[in-house]
């Protein structure tokens, strides 16, 4: 795009240039880089700007925050403690948990909705009907409903991914090219060969791309859920659960570590989903 | 596929040869539903539904389900001038709730959209704008928004202006990313024709990259306006001072259910209603759009 | 060469009684002196133009054959002012569009382009699409240029639509419509890239006439690239076949049969003598280039 | 070319002769009948008349070539004749048999591809006979590969579809209907959205396919010049509701090369057609004249 640099006059020359200079010639690294030094910079300023200049200087909104400095030193005094990588595994465990029983039960059904016409008119309507529903406004309920702490929350964790992976299978398996079926049909496939060759394989990518948002809920719901239910009654736990803790003991240092730390953690699960993608899908991981 | 099926059905018999208009086309349509099963199996499939949840919940009063209010309590108690749980459709503090959750989102959706389009349009605009804001957006993307309560609680004063923070957070991440998204997908040779017939650059902004970027930045919104009530039940929930999200955790650490069941339900109802709203808009602004989707015969 | 010019103008002036605008200023002779580019992505050179010259006079219909991604759509994009050039000169009216210290010619509404997939802002109707170009460089009033596109497009057989979106008609129409938008800012040169690449055939032959019939009502120069033999030596006064990547001039054709020529004309003995006159050559392209894309892939 | 047909040959007597691409009860039949076929789509005060009564004959071991204005109802008629939709009347005769339902003995290559996208080309290939398991093992195998060879595709065999150039995914899918031993091939505008180079090629590739062993064939398209070089007998259609204008014998020799397509004989045949066409397409364009019309038919299915 940028290359108005060549002069006129200048020799077309055949030139290589190695991977370190691409990287260091890798402008839009660079400034992402140089944007988050100014972002974190700012951030410190702006928050320890009372420090520096008295009490009547606390700027409004981000004078009230722990400075990054303050949060990594928060952090690093944290990082070697049990209980703090509990907290990890505890949510971890509640995504996981929630999120697999979501796509258990959450394709099939999907399947089950694009395929079959009468099962689609049957329970496609209630399911529109509960659909809108905020999965968080399920949490009393699911706490009234279900005998311990952990059930509920991995109920709603399940509602959060549920509703998600079904609308996208859904969707997939009925955007399938129908010259892909009309193909296979012409050479003789079942009705079942239709499904397993052709449906099923077609409706993957909407199934990841599924997960994927799934996921992401899943961690907004598990938080939440940790946080309102108090996590901590039934050997709970969890990163919400650290958050809200740290909040209520007057540590904010902890409070941001608990954010950043939740971010990774819904950064790595995401991850995840998209590396499960392209193994399953190579035919998506082209040139 | 399923068009030419459904085109057989209709081709037999007393032919009609005007077309009806407006909501005489939507009687002839369901007219010919009638024929089919589809409108008896979604009554069926509702009324199932409605029926398993009476049994558990009422009928058979299944152990666990019997703390569940069920849907004749439910109605009984919504439908009463006198509810026995204190809120019904005829009690004030149930249209307060609904007016301060629906004020709420108002305002955060509006400020998350006035400030997550241009900044979109921007960012998808000019490659520089990008590469200096979407790695912060990215970084900060991850972090669940409920994990922003405390700070937000901190840093805002009041119970209101946390809530409403924390609703357009969620959704202001949205529609940015689906605003700069929308930019990028304007096809290049829209930018070259513009630069051809003479444009400058504000001419550029305002005729290919505004209007360009529109399916994008509606579509952005739609999935942004269902953030923000996710968000903001969450907020209210955790920090809330009424709004439904309030009334329902309000309602179960006091052991009514009734009320609990009625927000949910209400919440659904107004979540639909203003993403419809949101369509609406959409489609009324790009009447182009809508055309072309309609001729495509989607 | 200069002399040329200037005949071809004075004829141009004496045989186009110009039914669109009055007073275009008459030119359009392009001169493509040794131009090279090389595209320097990720630091792997890709030469797409090497020493490429062609003259073309104004008023003239040039066209360019060859494979497609050769590089043909890099000259016009070179000309236009989209991409810079790495050596020689481009001049228009002995103007110096791009060339030593001027890698990239600046854009302009002297140079028009119809792109290979359309570029009517889908957003903007027929009418508003055609107005554009006037309103946004200031020569007219919005009522002025609305008068003008109405009656252009009327011209163009387009008088109904003026009011449909470009989504809303056929791909023909929307690019009888693009041609319009580009004549009514009285180009001196039209830039046609692949315009009709994706009609069938009978779509094509109509938008063929319908392009000669503008051509002899304006007499505009007309740069025009394809891959289709038969077109170009059905619209052209002269066939410039080209090589595959990277883009040279391979062999230059005068197509002598008389305008106005009409689709039988298409089957006339001279069109087939030409016909077989440079087929040969094309072929021998279309070989080489997809064993080229073979080994590419392989 | 020459080698791969006495190679075909002794496919046919190694060892699993069964369903393969010489099946003697493929090759040189499917002669396929449609009488009085009519088909009509759309809302009942909007009725869309597509096809009109039409009849044809095409007779086996010919390469019948059927061109038609875009919209006139093509498409619908290849669906017909595939068997995923049923004409409102008429039947559609293949070998004096009536046709119920896709099967393999009418093989479709389709406009752009449907190659399916999560299969290698391989598993493309071999897919329709796995199904039905009528070729299994190392037999399935080396025919899948020769058939593979052939259209030049040997080195290809295990890249996915769209690592494949529009060019090779058209020789792909040709040999993927090959393998089923149709009786008949229909091809339905299979090299739309070619460039014309490409598509020149494409075309003399085929004809060599063709050439070689004349199985029934069934070419559809839009493009006169196509149609000419191809076609044995060549079927002009006229606008919507599609019936049959006019069918010309072609008889340039063959084989065909590119070079008789400037021959005074296909301008001839080229004039002939041309002239019905363009009065064809002109009822459906002429804005003046047929407002209504145009807008329908080319607005919706102009582009495709």
């Amino acid at each position: 795009m940028a290359n108005v640099a060549h002069t006129a006059t200048s020799a077309p020359v055949v030139r290589r240039r190695s991977s370190f200079e691409k990287l260091m010639s890798n402008t839009s690294l660079w400034r992402g880089m140089l944007a988050i030094a100014v972002f974190l910079l700012l951030w410190e300023i702006g928050s320890r700007f009372d420090e520096w200049f008295g009490k009547e200087w606390t700027l409004p909104f981000i004078g009230l925050i722990p400075a990054p400095t303050a949060v990594f030193a928060a952090w690093l005094e944290i990082l070697p403690k049990a209980g703090y990588w509990m907290s990890w595994l505890q949510s971890f465990k509640r995504v996981l948990s929630g999120f697999l029983v979501a796509m258990l039960i959450g394709i099939p059904f999907g399947l089950a909705l694009a395929v079959n016409k009468y099962f689609r008119d049957l329970f496609f309507p209630p399911f529109e009907i509960l659909r809108p529903i905020p999965p968080l406004a399920w949490v009393p309920a699911s706490l009234i409903f279900w005998p311990t702490n952990e059930m509920s929350i991995a109920f709603v964790t399940f509602l959060g991914a549920f509703f998600t992976i079904v609308i996208n299978v859904l969707g997939g398996a009925r955007t399938i090219d129908v010259r892909y079926l009309r193909a296979a049909q012409s050479m003789g496939a079942s009705q079942w060969d239709l499904f397993s060759k052709i449906i099923l394989p077609g409706t993957l990518p909407s199934i990841f791309t599924g997960a994927a948002v799934g996921m992401g809920i899943t961690w907004e719901v598990v938080l939440a859920a940790e946080m309102i239910s108090g996590g901590g009654t039934q050997g709970g736990g969890g990163l919400g659960f650290f958050i809200w803790n740290s909040y209520m003991g007057g540590s904010l240092e902890q409070v941001v570590v608990g954010m950043i730390s939740i971010g990774i953690a819904g950064y790595l699960s995401s991850s995840a989903i998209r590396w499960l993608g392209d193994r399953f899908m190579p035919w998506k991981r082209l040139f | 596929m399923t068009t030419a099926s459904q085109t057989t059905e209709t081709v037999n018999a007393g032919r009609r040869t005007t077309a009806p208009t407006g909501l005489a086309l939507y009687w002839y349509r369901f007219q010919q539903s009638l024929s089919t099963p589809k409108p008896y199996l979604t009554v069926l499939g509702i009324g199932l539904w409605l029926f398993t949840y009476w049994l558990l919940c009422e009928g058979l009063r299944v152990d666990r389900f019997d703390k569940i209010p069920g849907p004749v309590a439910v109605a009984k108690d919504w439908f009463s001038p006198t509810p026995f749980q204190g809120v019904s459709i005829f009690t004030e503090n149930y249209y307060n709730h609904i007016y301060v959750s629906c004020r709420r989102i108002l305002i955060a959706f509006a400020l998350a959209t006035g400030i997550g389009v241009p900044l979109g349009l921007f960012m998808g605009w000019s490659q520089r704008v990008r590469e200096y804001a979407f790695p912060i957006l990215e970084t900060l993307r991850p972090i669940p928004i409920l994990a922003w309560v405390p700070l937000a609680i901190l840093m805002f004063p009041g119970f209101e202006a946390p809530v409403i923070f924390l609703a357009t957070l969620a959704s202001l991440f949205v529609t940015t990313l689906n605003t700069m998204l929308g930019v990028q997908s304007i096809d290049e040779s829209y930018f070259r024709a513009a630069g051809c017939l003479g444009s400058s650059n504000w001419d550029i902004f305002k005729n290919v990259v505004v209007p360009g970027a529109l399916p994008f930045v509606f579509t952005g919104l739609q999935i942004s306006i269902g953030v923000a009530w996710f968000s903001l039940v969450a907020a209210e929930m955790v920090s809330g001072d009424h709004g439904l999200g309030y009334l329902i955790v309000d309602s179960y650490m006091n052991n009514v259910t009734v009320p609990m069941v009625i927000g949910m339900i209400t919440l659904g109802f107004v979540g639909w209603i203003t993403s419809v709203l949101v369509r609406i808009v959409g489609n009324w602004l790009m009447q182009w759009h809508v055309k072309a989707l309609a001729l495509q015969g989607r | 060469m200069n002399q040329m010019t200037t005949n071809q103008k004075l004829h141009a002036a004496a045989t186009s009684p110009q039914g669109t605008g009055t007073g275009r200023p008459l030119g359009g002779a392009l001169s493509i002196r040794n131009v090279s580019k090389i595209y320097d992505p990720e630091g792997v050179n890709v030469c797409a133009v090497n020493d490429c010259s062609m003259e073309i006079v104004a008023g003239e219909v040039c066209m360019i054959v060859g494979p497609s991604g050769c590089g043909k759509t890099t000259l016009l994009n070179a000309i236009a002012g989209f991409h810079s050039i790495t050596h020689g000169e481009i001049l228009l009216d002995n103007q110096l569009l791009c060339g030593p210290g001027k890698p990239k010619a600046s854009q302009g509404a002297d140079r028009m382009v119809v792109f290979q997939n359309g570029a009517l802002f889908p957003w903007r109707t027929l009418a508003e699409n055609v107005a554009y170009g006037p309103i946004v460089q200031k020569k007219m009033t919005k009522a002025e240029a609305h008068e003008k596109a109405y009656h252009m497009l009327a011209e163009a057989g387009l008088g109904d639509f003026g009011d449909k979106y470009p989504g809303e008609v056929s791909s023909g129409m929307s690019r009888r419509a693009e041609i319009v938008r580009a004549l009514i800012n009285e180009p001196k040169v039209l830039l046609l890239d692949e315009p009709y690449r994706a009609m069938d055939a009978l779509t094509k032959s109509i938008m063929h006439e319908s392009l000669l019939e503008t051509y002899d009502r304006t007499k505009v120069t007309i740069f025009f690239i394809t891959h289709d033999l038969e077109e170009a030596i059905f619209l052209g006064d002269k066939v410039h076949i080209v090589t595959t990547r990277p883009c040279s001039l391979k062999k230059t054709v005068d197509v002598t049969i008389p305008r106005p020529r009409t689709y039988e004309s298409l089957s006339s003995e001279a069109f087939r003598t030409l016909m077989e006159e440079v087929n040969e050559a094309v072929h021998e392209e279309a070989v080489k280039a997809f064993q080229a894309g073979e080994r590419e892939l392989a | 070319m020459q080698k791969a047909t006495t190679e075909m040959k002794t496919a046919s007597t190694g060892p699993a002769p069964a369903a393969s691409e010489i099946d003697p009860h493929s090759i040189g039949k499917g002669h396929l009948e449609l009488r009085n076929i009519s088909k009509s789509y759309g809302e009942e005060w909007d009725l869309q008349q597509v096809i009109e009564s039409m009849s044809l004959d095409i007779e086996p071991g010919k390469l019948t070539v059927i061109v038609g204005p875009s919209g006139c109802g093509k498409s619908t008629l290849v669906n017909l004749i595939a068997g995923f939709e049923k004409p409102d009347s008429g039947e559609i005769l293949l070998d004096g048999k009536p046709v119920t339902g896709p099967a393999k003995d009418r093989m479709v290559v389709f406009q752009e591809t449907a190659l399916i996208p999560w299969q290698t080309t391989y598993e493309n290939v071999v897919f329709g006979p796995k199904l039905r398991g009528d070729l299994k093992g190392k037999a399935l195998e080396e025919e899948a590969k020769r058939l593979l060879v052939k259209v030049g595709l040997g080195e290809f065999m295990h890249k996915y579809p769209l690592q494949l150039s529009g060019g090779m995914q058209r020789r792909a899918e040709l040999a993927r209907a090959i393998i089923n031993g149709p009786r008949i091939m229909i091809m339905d505008e299979p090299f739309r959205g070619l460039d014309a180079m490409s598509r020149g090629l494409m075309q003399e590739f085929f004809l060599r396919l063709f050439e070689e062993n004349r199985r029934t064939n069934l070419f559809v398209t839009s493009e006169i010049d196509e149609a000419i070089f191809l076609a044995d007998r060549l079927v002009v259609l006229s606008n919507r509701p599609a019936s049959v204008r006019k069918v010309i014998d072609i008889k340039l020799p063959r084989p065909r090369h590119y070079t008789m397509l400037s021959s005074a004989q296909a301008y001839e045949y080229k004039r002939d057609a041309m002239a019905i066409l363009h009065e064809e397409a002109m009822k459906s364009f002429r804005p003046s004249t047929a407002n209504a019309n145009f807008a329908k038919s080319y607005t919706t299915s102009g582009g495709h």
